[in-house]
C-alpha cells in the first residue's frame, strides 16, 4: 500500500460497490448492505491511514481529455491536510450511516437501489474531496447531485418525494450554471483548470479585480446550489422527503458540506479577491440568521434539523468569507458533521419508532421509551446550540468571533441565530421527547436495535468532544483573532444566547400540548418557497407556454404556413386561368403574343 | 394604275375580312370568305405571282370553300341568336389585336427599305409556274413528299373522324 | 406603284382580321374562317416579299412561292380534318359553339 | 485508388437486405441481421484505421460525371468514422427495437434499410455531391414510415417534415453548386479533399453568399431556429425507429456537413456573419429550450429537445476552434445515441401504454423498473450528466466556444480580462449554459411525470422491458457510458480529421 | 451503311404497309398490327446504329441535316413512339370502347398507324435546318396529332380536347407562318445555315424584322413545349386526350419542339444585339412557366392533368437550360433532362393505363392503396414521381442538377430562386400521388391491376433505367452528342 495508491482505491470501491450491487445486488439484501459497508469501511481504515502518513508521494494522474497546452483535463488526485482531514469525515460518518441504514432500512423496498445509491454517492463525494482540478470537481459535483436526486427520490411511488428529488437536482443545477460559467471565466483567464495551475497563475490577475470577482463569485454559486445558501436553499428542506439515513449523509453531514469543501479548496484564491469574499461572507451570514428563524417555527422533526443544517451551513460560509485561513470554516464543518448526523440518525431512530410519524406534535413523551436515542440526541443538540465546551461551541464562536471583528453586523447577526438556534433544538427535544405521548403511535413506540444505536453512540463522542483543543488540534491549524480585539461583550452575549434560547424553549414547550407561537412568517419559510412557486408556474410556466404558443402559431405560421398557404393559394388562383374556354386561352395566347413582341421590339 | 388595282383589290379584300369576322350569319361570312381569296388572288396577280393567283381560286376558293359551306350545310347552322356581346372579350380581344398591329406598324414604319416601289424583272416574261416548278420539284423535294405523307395522313384522318356513329 | 410596305401593312391588317375572328366570334367554323384570314395573310407578305426582293438573277425568289404553295396545302388538309373534327363534335353535343365546351378546365 | 473500398460493402449490404426483403426475405430476420452484420463490419474496419495518419483511408474513387467532377469517392476519416460507428450502431438498435407492424412489414424494413443505407453512403462519402445524394436517398423512406406506421396527426407532420426537408436540402444543393463554381474555372471539383486543399491555398474565395445558402440549406435539415418547426411534429409523430434514425442520425447530416464543409473553406464569412448564427443559436438553446419545458407530451417534447440540443452543436461549430469543433462532433455521437435511445423507450411506453400524454401516465416505474431504469439513464444522459458522453462534449463545447474563434483566442480574452467585457460568443455560450438548467427542468419533469408517482391501478400490469429492445438499450447506454468515461478515445480520432481534413 | 433519309422513308413505308394490312384484314387482331409496327420501329432504330458518315447523296443537304443531335433525337422519338405503341396496346379496350364501329375492332387500327406517321414526321423535324422543312415536318406531326386526340369519338372530353387542339394549334401555326414569313423578309433566307451566316451582315434597320419574326416562331414553339402563356391546351388535351397519345404528345412532340426551338434560336445567339432580347425573352418564359406549372399544378386531382401541368413545370426547366445556353454544359443538360424526362414521363403513363382500366378513372384517388394491391405497380410509380419531383438517385435529380448547375454559372439568380419555390411545390404535388398509393387504403374488394406483359417489362427497363442513370449519369451523358 503506498500513498500513491491508497486514494485510488478510497474512490473507486464505492463506484465498485455500487456496480456490483446493482448487477447482484437483487439477489441478497445482506450481500448488498455488506458491499457497500465494506467499500465504505475499506475507505475509513486507509483514510485514517493516509492522516497518519506525513510523506505523500506525487499523485497520479489520468487523462481524460487532452487538447495539449490549451485545454486538459485529468482525473487526478489533490492529497494535502485539507482533502484528508475532508476523507476522514466522510468515510467515517459514511461507514457509521451505513451501518445504521442496514437497521433503519430494514423492512423498506428498495433495499439494494438504496445501497446501490449510497455507494454511488460515496464515490461522488470522495471524487470532489480527492478531485485536482476544477473540471473534475464539477464532473463529482454533478455526480453528487444526482444521487442525491436517486436517494430523495427512493420513495419514488410519493408524489412529494419524486417532486423533492426533481427540485434538488434542478436548483443544484441552478447552481451548477454559475460554477460552471465561474470555472470557464477562470480557465479562459489563465488557461488552467488544475487547482495547482490556478494558485499559480491567480497573483499575477491581481490586475483585473472585477474579474476575477465575478469568476469566484460565479463560482461561489455552486455552493450556494450545493450548500443550500439563499436563495437556492429550498431544496433542503424538501429533501427530507429521503430516507432519513440519507438525510443525515448526504443533506446535513457530507454532500452539502462539498460547497464549503469547493471554497476551502479554492481558498488562496479568494484571498486575492476580498470584494468576492465579503459577497460570501454576506450571503453567509444571512442564510445562516434567517435559516434559523424558519427552523423555529417547523413542525416535522427533520425539517427542523433541515433549516439548522442551513443555518449552520450559513455559518461556515461566513467563516470562509471572514476567517483569515479556510481551517476555521473547515473546522465547523468537521464538528456539524459529527453532530448533524448525530441528530439526524437520533430523529431517524425517533421515526422508526414513530412508524414515520415526522410531526412532533404527534411525539411526546419518549424519553422513557427510548431512552439511548434520547441521550443521542441530546448530545447532538448540546453541540448544536452550542453548550460551552461542546464541539458547536468551539468551532461556532470562532466563526462568530472572526465575523465580529471583519464585519460586525454580521457577526452580531450569527450570534444572535446562535440564540435561535439553542431555541429551536431545544423546541424540539422538549415536544418529542417531553410531556405526554400525543398518538398512538407514541405511546407504543419503542427502542430500536443495535445496528442503529451503536452508530449513533459512536457519533456522540465526537459531537460532544471533537472541539476540544486538544483533540481539534490534532486535526486543524486554528488561527484565532487577538483576544484583546474581540469586543468583551462577546462572550457574555453567546453564553446568554445559549442560555436564553435554551431556557425560552423549556418555558414555551415543556409539556406543551400544542405550539403556543405562531408566526405565519417563519412558519411559511418567510415566503421564499411561495415566491418560487409563483415563479416557476406563472412566470416560467406561463411564458413558457406563451413561448409554445407562439412556436406553433407564429414562427411556424410565419416560416411554414403562411408560405406554404400562399404557395397554395397561388396554384390555386392561377388553375383558373385554365379556365376551359377557347376563347380566353386565345386571348391570353395574343396578350403573350403582344407581350413577346414588346419585349423583343422595345429599344 | 397598279397603285390603284392594288387599292381597289386590298380594300375590298380587307372589306370582306370584315365581313368574315363580324357578319351573324356563318353562310355570309363563308360567302365574304369566298371573295376575300379571290380578291387575294388578284393582289396576287399585281405581285406577278399568276401561279400563286391560280392556286388560291382553285384551292381556296374551289376547294376549302366548298367544303366550308359543305359543312354549313350539313350542320344546318343559322346565323347566330342575338347572343349577349361580352364586351370583356370584345375589350381584350380588341387590346390584344390593337396590340399586335401597332406592333407590326411599328415594324413596317421603321424599316426604311419598305419604300421602294417594285423592283423591274429581269425577264418580265420569265414563267413563274416554272420558276414555282423548278423549285417546287428540284430544291424542295423533300418537303414536297412530307407534304404528300401529310395529306395522306389527312386523308386517314377524315375518313376516321367522319365514319358515322351507329346507334 | 405601291410599295412593299403597302402590301405588308395590307398584310397584317388581314393578319389582324383573322386574329380578331379567333378571338371574338364563338362559332367554331367562323374561328376557323379567322385562321384561314391569319394564313393568307402570311401567304400575302411572302409574295410581296418574294416579287419586292429580287434574286441576283433578277427574277423573284420562287422559294417563298414555294412555301405559299404548301401553306396552301397544308391550310387544305388543316381545313379537312378540322371540319371533320367539328362534325364529330356536332355529331356528338349538336354545338359548334366554343362556349360549349368546357367540361376540361382548371 | 482502384480497389474497392470496403467502405461500399457497408452501404450495400442494407440495400442487399431492402431487396431481398422485397423479393420474400423474412423482412425483421434480414434486416438484424444485416444490421449486425454492418455494425461487426465497421467494427473490424475500425481495427484496421490508422487514427495517427492524416486524411482519408480505405479511399476508392470512380468517376459519376467527370466533366462536372462528380466521383463516387469513398473513405473514412476519423470523425467520418464515429458517424459510421452511429449509424450502424443506431440502426442496429433502431431494427431491433421496431415492432413489425401487422400490414406491410415488409415496407417497414425495406424503408429502415434504405434510411440506413443512406446515411451510411453520406457519412462515407468524400464527395461532396454524394454526400448529399446519399441523404436524400432518407427522404421517401422517411415519408413513408410516418405517413403509414406513425401516430397521432402523422399524415400532416410528414408532409411538413418532407416539403421541409426536401426545400431545405434543394437550398442546400444550390449551396454546394455555388461551392463548386466558386473554385476556379477547370479546376472544379466536388471532391472534398480537392475543395479544402483550394480553400486552404485560398483559390475559393470566401463567398458569403454561398455560405448562408450551406448554412440555411445545412441548417434546414438540422432543425436551426428558426426552420425547426419540422422536427417536433415529425418526430413526435414517427414510428420509434423512424425517429431513432432520423433524429439520431440522419439529423446529424447538416451539422456534419457544416463542419465538414464550411468550417475549412468559409472562416472569414463564418467569422462576418457570426451575429447572425449566435441570434439563431440562442433561439435553438433558450428559446426552444423554454417551449420545450412547455409541452405536455413525450413525444412532442422529445421532439423539441432534440431540436434544443442542436444549439449546443451549432455553438460548437460557430465557434470555430478545435475544442469546440472537436465537442461538437462528438456531440453529434452522443446526441445521437441519446436521442435514439429516448425515443426507443419512448416508443416502448407507447407501445405499453397507448398514451404519451404527462397528464395520463404516472408512476410506471412501478410496473416496470427496467423501463424505468432505463429512461432514467437516457434522461441523464440527455441532460449531459458526467459520466456519459453527452457532458464532455458539452464541456467541450462550452470551453471551446467561450475563448471563440481561434484568431482572438488567447490573447484577446486576455485583454477581456482587463477590461472585463464579454464578447457575443461568450454571451451565447453563457446562455447555452443555462440551456444545462432547462434541460435538467423538461427531462427531470418528464421523468417524474410518467415513472415517478402513485401507480395507477390500469398501468399496473405493464410487460417490462424485455428481449432484443432490452438489448438494444443495454448496447446504447453502455456506449454511452464507455465513451463518457474515455472520450479521449474519440478526441484522438476526431481531432486529426479537423485539423487536417 | 444506311443513307439516313432512308430511315424516315421506312418509317413511312412502314406506316403504308400497315395502312394496306389494315384495309386488306391481314391482321386478325388489331393488336397484331401494333406489334408489326413496333417491330419495323425496332429495326428503323437499330439501323440508326449504321448510318454512314457521309450520306447526304440525297438532294436534301439544305433541308436535312443528320448529325449527332438529330441522329439521337431521331431514336429519341423511335423509342417513345415505341413506348406509345406499347401502351397503345394495353389501351384498347378503351379504344374499341369509344371508338364508333360497324362491326367489332373496326377504327380501332389506325390507332397503331398514327403514331408511325406521326413518327415520320418527328424524326423529319428533329433533322431540319430549313423553315419550310420545319413548318411541313411541325404541320404532319401537328395534323396526325389533330386526328390522335380527337380519336375517342364516343369520349365528349376526347373531341374537347381535339378541337381545342385544333384551334389553338392552328393559331399557332399561323404565327408561325407569319413569323417564317417575316424572316423570310428580313433576311431572304429560310435557311437556318444561311441564315447563321448573313445574320451578322444584315444592316440594323432589318433587325425589328427579324426580331418581330423571331418572336413569332418562339410563340409558335413555345407553343409545342407549352410554355407559358402558350400552355393552355396543355392541362386540358392531356386530360381529354387518349392516354398513349398524351404520352406521345407530352414526350416527343414536346421534345422535338425543343430540339427545334433550340436549332432556331442558335444562330442568335452569336449575335450580341440579338442575344440580349433573346435571352430576356427567354428568362421571362421560363420564370413564367416555371412558376406557372408548378403553382398551378399543386390543387390537381386528376393525375392526367397533373401530368399536364407537370409537362408545363418541365418545360419550364427546360427554358431554364435554354437560357443558360451560354454555359458549356447546358445543351448536353438539356438534352439530357429531356431522356430523363422521356424515362420517368413514360413510365408514369404506362402505369396510370392499367390503373385507370382497372379502378375506372384516372384521378389520384384512384391510386389509392395500390401499393397493397400491386405493390411492383406502386414501386415503380414511386420510382417514377420521385424522378419527377428530382429525388436523388434517380435520373430526374441529375436532370434539374445539371440545368440549375448551367443556371448558376451563367448567373440567372433570379430563376434560381424561383427554383425554390417551384421544386418544392414539386415534391408536394408529385408525392400526392406517393401518398395515395401508400397511404390511402385501397377500395374495397379491389385486386391486384391486371396489366400485359410487354407494360410490365416495359415498365421495368424504365424504372430500372431512372435508377441506374440516377446513379451512374455518365451511360447516358456519354451517349450525349
Amino acid at each position: 500500500m503506498s500513498t500513491q495508491t491508497a486514494p485510488w482505491i478510497i474512490l473507486f470501491s464505492p463506484l465498485a460497490a455500487a456496480v456490483l450491487i446493482f448487477l447482484i445486488g437483487r439477489f441478497s439484501k445482506t450481500l448488498s448492505a455488506g458491499l457497500a459497508i465494506l467499500s465504505a469501511a475499506t475507505g475509513c481504515f486507509l483514510s485514517w491511514w493516509l492522516f497518519r502518513q506525513t510523506e505523500v508521494a506525487p499523485q497520479l494522474s489520468l487523462e481524460w481529455l487532452n487538447f495539449g497546452p490549451e485545454l486538459t483535463i485529468t482525473i487526478g488526485i489533490t492529497l494535502d491536510h485539507l482533502s484528508k482531514v475532508m476523507l476522514l469525515v466522510v468515510t467515517t460518518i459514511s461507514t457509521l450511516v451505513f451501518i445504521y441504514s442496514t437497521g433503519y432500512m430494514r423492512d423498506e423496498e428498495g433495499y439494494t437501489r438504496f445501497f446501490a445509491g449510497l455507494s454511488l454517492f460515496l464515490f461522488s463525494m470522495l471524487g470532489i474531496v480527492l478531485a485536482d482540478n476544477f473540471v473534475m470537481m464539477f464532473i463529482f459535483w454533478e455526480l453528487v447531485g444526482v444521487s442525491s436526486y436517486i436517494l430523495i427520490g427512493h420513495y419514488y411511488s410519493k408524489d412529494s418525494a419524486a417532486d423533492a428529488g426533481k427540485q434538488a437536482f434542478i436548483v443544484n443545477r441552478i447552481g451548477d450554471f454559475g460554477f460552471m460559467l465561474g470555472i470557464l471565466l477562470l480557465w479562459s483567464a489563465t488557461g488552467t483548470v488544475a487547482f495547482s495551475g490556478l494558485l499559480s497563475a491567480i497573483p499575477g490577475f491581481e490586475g483585473a479585480p472585477v474579474y476575477l470577482t465575478v469568476a469566484c463569485v460565479l463560482v461561489f454559486m455552486g455552493t450556494v446550489g450545493k450548500s443550500a445558501q439563499m436563495p437556492l436553499h429550498v431544496w433542503l428542506p424538501n429533501s427530507m422527503e429521503g430516507p432519513t439515513p440519507v438525510s443525515s449523509l448526504l443533506h446535513a453531514a457530507t454532500m452539502v458540506a462539498a460547497g464549503v469543501y469547493m471554497l476551502a479548496r479554492i481558498f488562496p484564491i479568494l484571498e486575492v479577491v476580498p470584494d468576492a469574499r465579503e459577497i460570501i461572507a454576506w450571503v453567509g451570514g444571512i442564510t445562516c440568521f434567517c435559516a434559523a428563524l424558519m427552523a423555529t417555527q417547523q413542525n416535522d422533526i427533520k425539517r427542523i434539523l433541515a433549516y439548522s443544517t442551513i443555518s449552520q451551513l450559513g455559518y461556515m460560509v461566513l467563516g470562509i468569507g471572514v476567517a483569515p485561513t479556510s481551517s476555521e470554516a473547515m473546522f465547523h464543518l468537521f464538528t456539524h458533521a459529527c453532530f448533524k448526523c448525530l441528530l439526524f440518525l437520533a430523529a431517524g431512530s425517533v421515526m422508526i419508532a414513530m412508524h414515520h410519524e415526522t410531526d412532533m406534535w404527534h411525539m411526546g413523551g419518549l424519553r422513557k421509551k427510548t431512552p439511548v436515542t434520547m441521550i443521542c440526541f441530546i448530545a447532538g443538540m448540546l453541540a448544536l446550540s452550542g453548550c460551552p465546551f461542546t464541539s458547536g461551541y468551539f468551532s461556532k464562536d470562532l466563526i462568530i468571533e472572526w465575523a465580529v471583528l471583519k464585519i460586525p453586523f454580521l457577526g452580531w447577526l450569527a450570534a444572535a441565530a446562535a440564540g435561535l438556534t439553542a431555541f429551536y433544538i431545544f423546541r424540539e427535544f422538549f415536544v418529542v421527547f417531553f410531556g405526554k405521548a400525543r398518538s398512538e403511535h407514541a405511546e407504543h413506540a419503542h427502542e430500536q436495535p443495535v445496528s442503529m444505536l451503536v452508530p449513533m453512540l459512536i457519533l456522540a463522542v465526537p459531537a460532544l468532544f471533537a472541539g476540544l483543543p486538544m483533540i481539534q488540534e490534532h486535526f486543524f491549524t486554528l488561527s484565532h483573532p487577538d483576544a484583546h480585539a474581540v469586543p468583551h461583550l462577546l462572550h457574555p452575549f453567546l453564553y446568554a444566547m445559549f442560555f436564553g434560547g435554551a431556557g425560552l424553549a423549556a418555558l414555551l414547550y415543556f409539556k406543551a400540548e400544542k405550539d403556543p407561537v405562531s408566526i405565519p412568517l417563519f412558519a411559511n419559510r418567510l415566503y421564499i418557497d411561495d415566491v418560487y412557486f409563483w415563479f416557476v408556474n406563472k412566470i416560467q410556466g406561463g411564458g413558457s407556454i406563451v413561448l409554445s404558443w407562439a412556436d406553433r402559431w407564429v414562427v411556424d405560421l410565419v416560416i411554414v404556413q403562411v408560405p406554404s398557404k400562399l404557395t397554395w393559394a397561388c396554384g390555386f388562383a392561377l388553375r383558373f386561368l385554365q379556365i376551359g374556354s377557347i376563347q380566353a386561352y386565345a386571348f391570353f395566347f395574343g396578350a403573350g403574343v403582344v407581350g413577346l413582341l414588346y419585349i423583343m421590339l422595345s429599344k | 394604275m397598279q397603285l390603284a388595282l392594288f387599292w381597289i383589290f386590298s380594300i375590298l379584300m380587307l372589306a370582306f375580312a370584315l365581313g368574315v369576322v363580324f357578319l351573324r350569319n356563318p353562310v355570309s361570312s363563308a360567302m365574304s370568305l369566298v371573295m376575300t381569296f379571290v380578291a387575294l388572288a388578284a393582289v396576287f396577280v399585281t405581285l406577278d405571282a399568276f401561279f400563286i393567283a391560280v392556286v388560291q381560286v382553285l384551292v381556296y376558293a374551289g376547294a376549302v370553300m366548298v367544303l366550308f359551306l359543305f359543312i354549313i350545310m350539313l350542320l344546318d347552322l343559322r346565323a347566330e341568336k342575338h347572343r349577349k356581346v361580352r364586351p370583356s372579350a370584345w375589350l381584350g380581344g380588341g387590346l390584344v389585336v390593337g396590340g399586335f398591329m401597332a406592333a407590326i406598324s411599328q415594324v413596317i414604319a421603321g424599316w426604311s427599305a419598305l419604300h421602294q416601289t417594285k423592283p423591274e424583272l429581269s425577264d418580265p416574261s420569265f414563267n413563274d409556274v416554272a420558276g414555282v416548278g423548278f423549285t417546287l420539284f428540284r430544291d424542295f423535294n423533300l418537303p414536297f413528299q412530307i407534304i404528300g405523307v401529310l395529306l395522306l395522313v389527312a386523308t386517314v384522318g377524315v375518313v376516321l373522324l367522319s365514319r358515322k356513329e351507329l346507334k | 406603284m405601291p410599295t412593299l410596305a403597302h402590301y405588308l401593312l395590307v398584310s397584317g391588317l388581314l393578319f389582324s382580321l383573322g386574329l380578331a375572328g379567333v378571338l371574338l366570334r364563338r362559332n367554331i367554323l367562323i374561328i376557323f374562317m379567322g385562321l384561314e384570314l391569319m394564313l393568307n395573310a402570311a401567304n400575302l407578305s411572302l409574295v410581296a416579299f418574294s416579287r419586292f426582293n429580287l434574286l441576283p438573277n433578277g427574277l423573284p425568289n420562287y422559294n417563298a412561292q414555294v412555301l405559299v404553295f404548301f401553306i396552301i396545302t397544308v391550310a387544305a388538309a388543316e381545313v379537312a380534318v378540322g371540319l371533320a373534327i367539328i362534325v364529330a363534335l356536332f355529331r356528338a353535343k349538336q354545338t359548334t359553339h366554343v362556349e360549349d365546351l368546357n367540361t376540361l378546365k382548371f | 485508388m482502384s480497389t474497392v473500398s470496403p467502405l461500399l460493402f457497408l452501404i450495400l449490404i442494407p440495400l442487399v437486405a431492402a431487396v431481398l426483403v422485397m423479393l420474400g426475405g423474412k423482412s425483421r430476420t434480414v434486416s438484424l441481421f444485416a444490421s449486425a452484420s454492418n455494425l461487426i463490419l465497421l467494427l473490424v474496419l475500425a481495427t484496421k484505421f490508422r487514427p495517427s495518419e492524416a486524411g482519408f483511408q480505405f479511399v476508392s474513387s470512380f468517376p459519376v460525371v467527370p466533366q462536372l467532377g462528380i466521383n463516387f469517392i469513398l473513405g473514412a476519416d476519423g470523425l467520418s468514422f464515429v458517424m459510421l460507428f452511429l449509424s450502424t450502431a443506431v440502426t442496429l438498435a433502431a431494427v431491433a427495437v421496431a415492432r413489425p407492424p401487422v400490414e406491410n412489414d415488409r415496407w417497414f424494413y425495406i424503408s429502415l434499410l434504405m434510411i440506413s443505407a443512406g446515411v451510411i453512403g453520406a457519412f462515407a462519402s468524400v464527395d461532396v455531391f454524394l454526400f448529399y445524394m446519399f441523404h436524400e436517398l432518407a427522404l421517401i423512406p422517411t415519408f413513408l414510415l410516418i405517413g403509414i406506421w406513425g401516430s397521432g396527426d402523422r399524415q400532416a407532420a410528414a408532409w411538413k417534415a418532407t416539403i421541409y426537408l426536401a426545400t431545405g436540402s434543394f437550398v442546400l444543393l444550390l449551396g454546394l453548386i455555388g461551392l463548386y463554381l466558386l473554385q476556379p474555372l477547370g479546376d472544379r471539383s466536388f471532391d472534398l479533399r480537392h475543395i479544402i486543399q483550394l480553400a486552404e491555398t485560398g483559390l475559393i474565395p470566401d463567398n458569403p453568399i454561398v455560405y448562408l445558402l450551406l448554412l440555411f440549406g445545412f441548417g434546414t435539415l438540422v432543425s436551426l431556429f428558426p426552420f425547426h418547426t419540422w422536427a417536433p411534429q415529425a418526430y413526435a409523430s414517427a414510428p420509434a425507429p423512424a425517429a431513432m434514425l432520423h433524429a439520431g442520425v440522419l439529423k446529424k447530416f447538416g451539422l456534419y456537413g457544416l463542419i465538414r464543409i464550411c468550417a475549412p473553406v468559409f472562416p472569414e464569412s463564418i467569422q462576418a456573419l457570426l451575429p447572425l448564427l449566435l441570434v439563431l443559436i440562442v433561439g435553438n438553446i433558450l428559446y426552444v429550450g423554454y417551449v420545450t419545458i412547455a409541452q405536455r407530451k413525450l413525444d412532442t417534447m422529445l421532439g423539441y429537445s432534440s431540436v434544443m440540443h442542436m444549439g449546443y452543436i451549432f455553438l460548437g461549430f460557430a465557434a470555430l476552434n478545435v475544442v469546440s469543433l472537436t465537442g461538437a462532433s462528438l456531440m453529434l455521437l452522443s446526441h445521437g445515441l441519446t436521442v435514439a435511445l429516448l425515443f426507443a423507450l419512448c416508443g416502448e411506453i407507447r407501445e405499453r401504454t397507448g398514451t404519451l400524454e404527462f397528464s395520463e401516465l404516472g408512476g410506471i416505474a412501478r410496473a416496470t423498473p427496467r423501463l424505468g431504469l432505463a429512461f432514467g439513464f437516457a434522461a441523464m444522459a440527455s441532460v449531459g450528466l458526467p459520466g456519459f458522453i453527452g457532458f464532455a462534449s458539452e464541456l467541450m463545447v462550452f470551453f471551446g466556444a467561450f475563448v471563440g474563434q481561434p484568431t482572438e483566442m488567447r490573447g484577446q480574452t486576455a485583454a477581456a480580462a482587463e477590461v472585463f467585457r464579454f464578447n457575443s460568443i461568450q454571451i451565447v455560450t453563457i446562455c447555452a449554459v443555462w440551456g444545462i438548467v432547462i434541460s435538467a427542468i423538461y427531462m427531470l419533469r418528464a421523468y417524474r411525470k410518467i415513472f415517478m408517482g402513485p401507480l395507477p391501478e390500469r398501468w399496473s400490469r405493464l410487460p417490462d422491458l424485455a428481449g432484443l429492445p432490452r438489448v438494444a438499450v443495454v448496447l446504447l447506454i453502455g456506449v454511452m457510458l464507455f465513451y463518457g468515461f474515455f472520450p479521449q478515445l474519440l478526441v484522438n480520432l476526431v481531432t486529426p480529421a479537423l485539423l487536417q481534413p | 451503311m444506311i443513307d439516313p433519309v432512308f430511315l424516315e422513308v421506312s418509317v413511312v413505308v412502314l406506316g403504308i404497309f400497315l395502312l394496306m394490312a389494315e384495309a386488306f384484314g391481314l391482321a386478325k387482331e388489331k393488336s397484331t398490327l401494333a406489334w408489326w409496327a413496333i417491330g419495323g420501329l425496332a429495326a428503323v432504330f437499330i439501323g440508326t446504329f449504321f448510318i454512314g458518315p457521309n450520306s447526304n447523296s440525297f438532294e436534301v443537304s439544305g433541308f436535312y441535316v443528320v448529325d449527332g443531335l438529330s441522329l439521337f433525337f431521331k431514336r429519341f422519338v423511335l423509342i417513345s413512339t415505341i413506348l406509345v405503341l406499347v401502351m397503345s396496346v394495353d389501351y384498347l379496350p378503351i379504344v374499341q370502347r369509344l371508338v364508333p364501329a360497324e362491326r367489332p375492332g373496326a377504327g380501332s387500327g389506325e390507332f397503331f398507324i398514327l403514331p408511325v406517321f406521326t413518327c415520320a414526321g418527328l424524326m423529319w423535324m428533329v433533322s431540319a435546318t430549313d423553315f419550310i422543312m420545319i413548318f411541313c415536318a411541325l404541320e404532319l406531326v401537328t395534323i396526325s396529332f389533330y386526328i390522335q386526340v380527337a380519336y375517342l369519338r364516343r369520349s365528349m372530353s376526347s373531341l374537347e380536347a381535339g378541337t381545342k387542339y385544333l384551334i389553338l394549334g392552328a393559331l399557332s401555326t399561323g404565327f408561325l407562318v407569319y413569323g417564317i414569313t417575316w424572316f423570310f423578309g428580313a433576311t431572304g433566307q429560310t435557311n437556318l445555315v444561311a441564315i447563321r451566316e448573313v445574320l451578322p451582315l444584315i444592316p440594323v434597320a432589318n433587325h425589328p424584322a427579324i426580331l418581330f419574326g423571331l418572336a413569332l416562331v418562339l410563340v409558335a414553339l413555345g407553343f409545342k413545349i407549352a410554355a407559358v402563356p402558350f400552355q393552355f391546351w396543355v392541362p386540358d388535351v392531356y386530360q381529354g386526350a387518349p392516354t398513349p397519345v398524351t404520352a406521345y404528345l407530352a414526350v416527343a412532340s414536346k421534345a422535338a419542339g425543343f430540339l427545334v426551338l433550340i436549332r432556331v434560336l442558335e444562330p442568335f445567339f452569336t449575335v450580341p444585339s440579338f442575344q440580349n432580347k433573346l435571352f430576356l425573352a427567354l428568362v421571362l418564359l421560363a420564370l413564367l412557366t416555371l412558376v406557372f406549372g408548378n403553382l398551378a399544378a399543386i390543387p390537381q386531382t386528376n393525375f392526367k392533368r397533373l401530368l399536364g401541368y407537370s409537362s408545363i413545370a418541365h418545360a419550364g426547366y427546360l427554358l431554364m437550360g435554354l437560357a443558360a445556353i451560354g454555359d458549356a454544359f447546358a445543351g448536353g443538360a438539356v438534352v439530357f433532362y429531356l431522356s430523363g424526362y422521356l424515362l420517368m414521363t413514360f413510365l408514369a403513363f404506362l402505369i396510370l393505363v392499367p390503373v385507370t382500366k382497372a379502378s375506372g378513372g384516372d384521378d389520384i384517388a384512384h391510386f389509392n392503396g395500390l401499393a397493397r394491391r400491386s405493390p411492383g405497380l406502386a414501386l415503380a410509380m414511386l420510382i417514377a414521381a420521385a424522378s419527377l419531383a428530382g429525388v436523388p438517385f434517380t435520373v430526374g435529380f441529375f436532370g434539374k442538377f445539371f440545368i440549375f448547375e448551367a443556371a448558376m454559372n451563367q448567373g440567372l439568380y433570379l430563376l434560381v430562386l424561383a427554383g425554390i419555390v417551384t421544386v418544392a411545390s414539386g415534391f408536394y404535388y408529385y408525392f400526392k400521388v406517393i401518398r395515395a398509393m401508400y397511404w390511402q387504403p385501397a377500395p374495397e374488394d379491389a385486386g391486384p391491376v391486371a396489366i400485359t406483359k410487354t407494360s410490365s417489362v416495359a415498365i421495368f427497363i424504365l424504372a430500372m433505367l431512372i435508377l441506374i442513370l440516377g446513379v451512374y449519369p455518365q451511360l447516358l451523358i456519354g451517349m450525349l452528342p
